[in-house]
């Protein structure tokens, strides 16, 4: 049956994702904050950093949205922290072409877990609910380099 | 019924595809409907016969093409029931009719200290024309606010209208919860306090009898994409005193009777309005479309949704966990169904059901405040048409018991 | 040379038509050109199999609908040799696309006092909205001469433009004399005084490669229905900072990023400005209208269109008592011809050009500024385009000639 | 040939009328006058009127035209001396039924020569040539009226 395909979009560790969120919670100590708006849905995302040595000390997310959303940002923010905001960018833009079915160099170091969202591709759909908390940590960090 | 309905289906060439290997069943008809073959052969036999530019020419193919444009209007009169046909003022949807309305005759009568009154079941097409028209002129807007079960509120309207209203702002029926609002009754208590009354009639025109003078509207709007007709023509109409009264708002070709250096005069209603080219293939399958609309017949339209309505609603009631927005009487809506399933996101189970074939949309549906008063970010939403079955109604349905089971009971 | 185009004729099943009994000779492409069928099965195709409303879905038909319509943008882009997608706006034709520039644009950015420099050539597309402009925010509008022979005054274009001038805005060719204006030479000397450039490229686009960078321009309007696409589309290109400072015009779906009961925010350029269910079919056509065009490519429709001039200028000259306006050399030129026989009508000639079969054009042609200009009160207007042949450029001097016997040697 | 089919249109009343048009003038003394354009190609047509002892006593035009409309001037103002406004207006509604085509009873009493103009209605895209001076007149007698 067809919804067998779900599979390919709705991988086990991104359902686990979603069910299980990863730094789902404000941060109140959070330096750089953006909240972004997906406009097909209405769904809203708040994401939260704090900054330390020029790295990304800590990361959280706030906000409803679909289970890629919601996998996403919980994914993303693993993976940022400990970076530079230069590198935060860099991952960002490697995301994009990754879930735009682009080809990516390196892109399981640069992305880590996250490359498993490579499946959305499949799905253009849902492209936007997937780059959403990406989006949100990289506009906060160009924010905050305007703001300097 | 199921069945007879399908010698209409065969007049929908699209249908009869396998969407992610699955028979399509097309559930979007809210968004934008299919087109019947009679309408496609329409267009192709214009561009293929008898297309020009029209009015200003005078050969041949200019006549028959004007001929046939101009026709339309008289048939879209008669189909909505209007008094004369220069009140029809073809546009490129309800979208710009009703900016239409709003900036050229709510920007010329609608005066600081005004009310707007409009109701929380507005596509934002009929909404924010209006916050725009109320932040320029220094109006005030308020809301008309629904019933528990998702009717609007006549005794709320009857409070919300009073002297100081210069507009109500309607949708004939809801493109979220399908509920056909009570024109006739809002129209009275907008004409007793002297307030015009607007009507956004894209999800009631391609499904009921609409009658513009019964209704008591003083404009109404509607886009054919919605009806069978090609995509990017629609109709503003409007009683022709209040049309004469509306400046124009896109100047250039044809709306013009005389152009000096410094200064032009426009033509009459409805031309000084068409600007430029229209679409003119547009609105003859425009015309097509509600020949075949009127060929079948509304009340037979109206009455198929219904038994689709009653046939499908039950059995979605009963699923454990769907929420269904609105009235839970089949009777009191159109072909629309909002639902959500508890736990999941509707982009989830719109992504789910398009694995099965089931086109439905998952969103916002261009109605932002009334889904913060339904305290929901978004919701799926399947609309039938008459082209629909119950094997459609049965296949959403397994649709969404599958989503359940996939998402909900962790079969991946 | 004739012979060989006749390969795109067959392409254009109108043409193969008799009218009043003659042969179709279809001359009348200023107004609006033909449809070859590539475009017109690829607007059948997409309603045969991916038709639904773009952007809102998740479904995999709002998904097909929503790639088919994204990619002419690019397409567009790459055809005016613009610089990036998001320039390109889609709207229902030229003169929408200029009134929003004048509408939104201008009434935000010129002030009292300022000037809008147009020419005598201009369509009132590119003349009435500055009009309106002027007056409501108090601008004055000044007017480039023409050269005797009808070609743009560079002189007085370097005259009027001064650092009062806030726009320029000029067609790129004209629609009556088929003069191709010399727009790098007026865009260099509106950027030197600060001015915005307004390209209106109607008479253009179809007929001659287009290199808005190039040109200079800063705001470019063409319309699809005149280059073989479908009526009701057209383009509004800008330079992207300019698009990002314009508010927009039409409020409603999907132009939208969040919608609250008094406030709303919009998208970006250039979604802002496409509010409400576009003409889909449209877009999608005109992707297949510049394939079509791209194949053939412009370079040879222009030299095509300056043979057929070329041939038939000397011939049209030869006839006693026949006035051509503009410049009389075939290579100052596009395909389009305005004459007059002296002691005729334009309405006249047109109807007994029209029982001869020839489509030709009689009036004003939403010139009469140039009109008055020019002396007269209308002219007739031939205009070629790349399906046009030899034969279709004989039969129009025979027609004339058979005219002039008719109506000036009295021979009913 | 199909330019024979032009006899049609221009019968020779027709052609004669435009080549030597009647009443073809300004009226000084006129006390109903009024200016229309035909929107589609600039023509702009002037009717004056003079009237006495309730009847129009002259009647005048001015200005460019096509043969269509030059002729139809000139029958105009020809057939239109001597009848009442409520006459004229009557003849207005009657000739413009008639270039579009339909029925009108008794037309040859109620417009005279100008029935000659019935042809017109074969060619749809000249109608506006052929009525432009009728409304003129029309509309010279409806504004003195609302004066009144
Ligand atoms: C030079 C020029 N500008 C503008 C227009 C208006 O184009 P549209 O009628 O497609 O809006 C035309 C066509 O009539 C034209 O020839
Ligand atoms: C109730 C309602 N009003 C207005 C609109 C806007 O119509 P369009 O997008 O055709 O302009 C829609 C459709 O999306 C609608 O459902």
């Amino acid at each position: 049956m067809a919804l067998a395909r779900l599979n390919n979009l709705y991988r086990q560790v991104i359902m686990d994702h979603a069910k299980h969120p990863h730094n789902n919670h404000p941060l109140p100590q959070a330096d750089h904050e953006l909240e972004l708006r997906n406009p097909t849905c209405g769904d809203v995302l708040t994401v939260q950093m704090k900054m330390q040595d020029g790295k990304i000390a800590a990361a959280g997310y706030t906000g409803t949205g679909c289970t890629i959303s919601q996998a996403s940002a919980s994914m993303m923010t693993d993976q940022i922290i400990g970076k530079t905001p230069a590198e935060v960018e860099k991952m960002v833009l490697g995301f994009s072409d990754l879930v735009m079915g682009k080809e990516v160099p390196d892109q399981a170091k640069l992305l880590g877990d996250a490359v498993i969202l490579q499946s959305v591709a499949q799905f253009p759909a849902r492209i936007k609910c997937a780059t959403l908390a990406w989006k949100a940590a990289y506009q906060a960090l160009e924010e905050s380099e305007r703001n300097d | 019924m199921g069945k007879k309905m399908n010698n209409w289906r065969a007049d929908f060439p699209i249908l009869a595809q396998k969407v992610n290997d699955e028979p399509l069943v097309y559930l979007d008809n809210a968004a934008t409907t299919q087109k019947p073959l009679a309408v496609l052969q329409t267009v192709r036999d214009f561009y293929e016969n008898d297309n020009a530019n029209i009015h200003r020419g005078v050969h041949t193919l200019a006549q028959r093409a004007t001929e046939r444009y101009e026709q339309v209007r008289q048939k879209v009169t008669d189909f909505i029931h209007g008094n004369d046909w220069h009140e029809v003022v073809f546009t490129k949807g309800t979208t710009e009719a009703l900016n239409w309305v709003a900036a050229s005759y709510g920007a010329t009568h609608v005066k600081a200290g005004d009310e707007i009154v409009l109701s929380y079941l507005e596509h934002h097409s009929n909404l924010v024309p209006w916050q725009q028209l109320a932040k320029k002129v220094g109006a005030k807007l308020k809301y008309i606010e629904l019933t528990a079960d998702g009717q609007l509120d006549l005794q709320s309207a009857a409070d919300l209208i009073t002297d100081r209203t210069a507009i109500v702002a309607l949708c004939h029926a809801s493109n979220v919860m399908g509920v056909v609002n009570p024109i006739q009754a809002v129209s009275q208590l907008a004409h007793a306090h002297g307030a015009v009354m607007v009507v956004d009639g894209a999800q009631a025109v391609p499904h009921l009898p609409v009658d513009v003078q019964e209704l008591g509207a003083d404009f109404y709007a509607f886009s054919g994409h919605k009806m069978l007709a090609p995509t990017g023509v629609g109709v503003l109409w409007g009683k022709l005193a209040l049309l004469n009264e509306m400046p124009p708002l896109e100047f250039g070709g044809e709306m013009i009777a005389n152009v000096g250096l410094y200064e032009t005069d426009f033509k009459e209603v409805p031309y000084k309005f068409e600007g430029g080219t229209q679409n003119i293939a547009g609105v003859i399958g425009l015309g097509a479309a509600i020949d075949y609309l009127q060929a079948i017949g509304l009340e037979q339209i109206t009455k198929h949704e219904q038994e689709l309505i009653s046939y499908v609603l039950p059995q979605l009631q009963a699923i454990d966990g769907l929420e269904i927005y609105g009235p839970q009487d089949p009777s009191l809506r159109t072909g629309i169904l909002s639902f959500n399933l508890t736990g999941l996101h509707p982009h989830d189970l719109a992504s789910a059901l398009d694995m099965d074939g089931v086109a439905v949309r998952a969103g916002h549906h261009c109605a932002q405040p009334l889904m913060n008063y339904l305290g929901v970010s978004a919701t799926a939403r399947a609309s039938f048409y008459l082209y629909n079955t119950k094997e459609d109604a049965d296949l959403l349905i397994k649709a969404i018991l599958d989503a359940k089971e996939f998402f909900l009971n962790g079969s991946c």
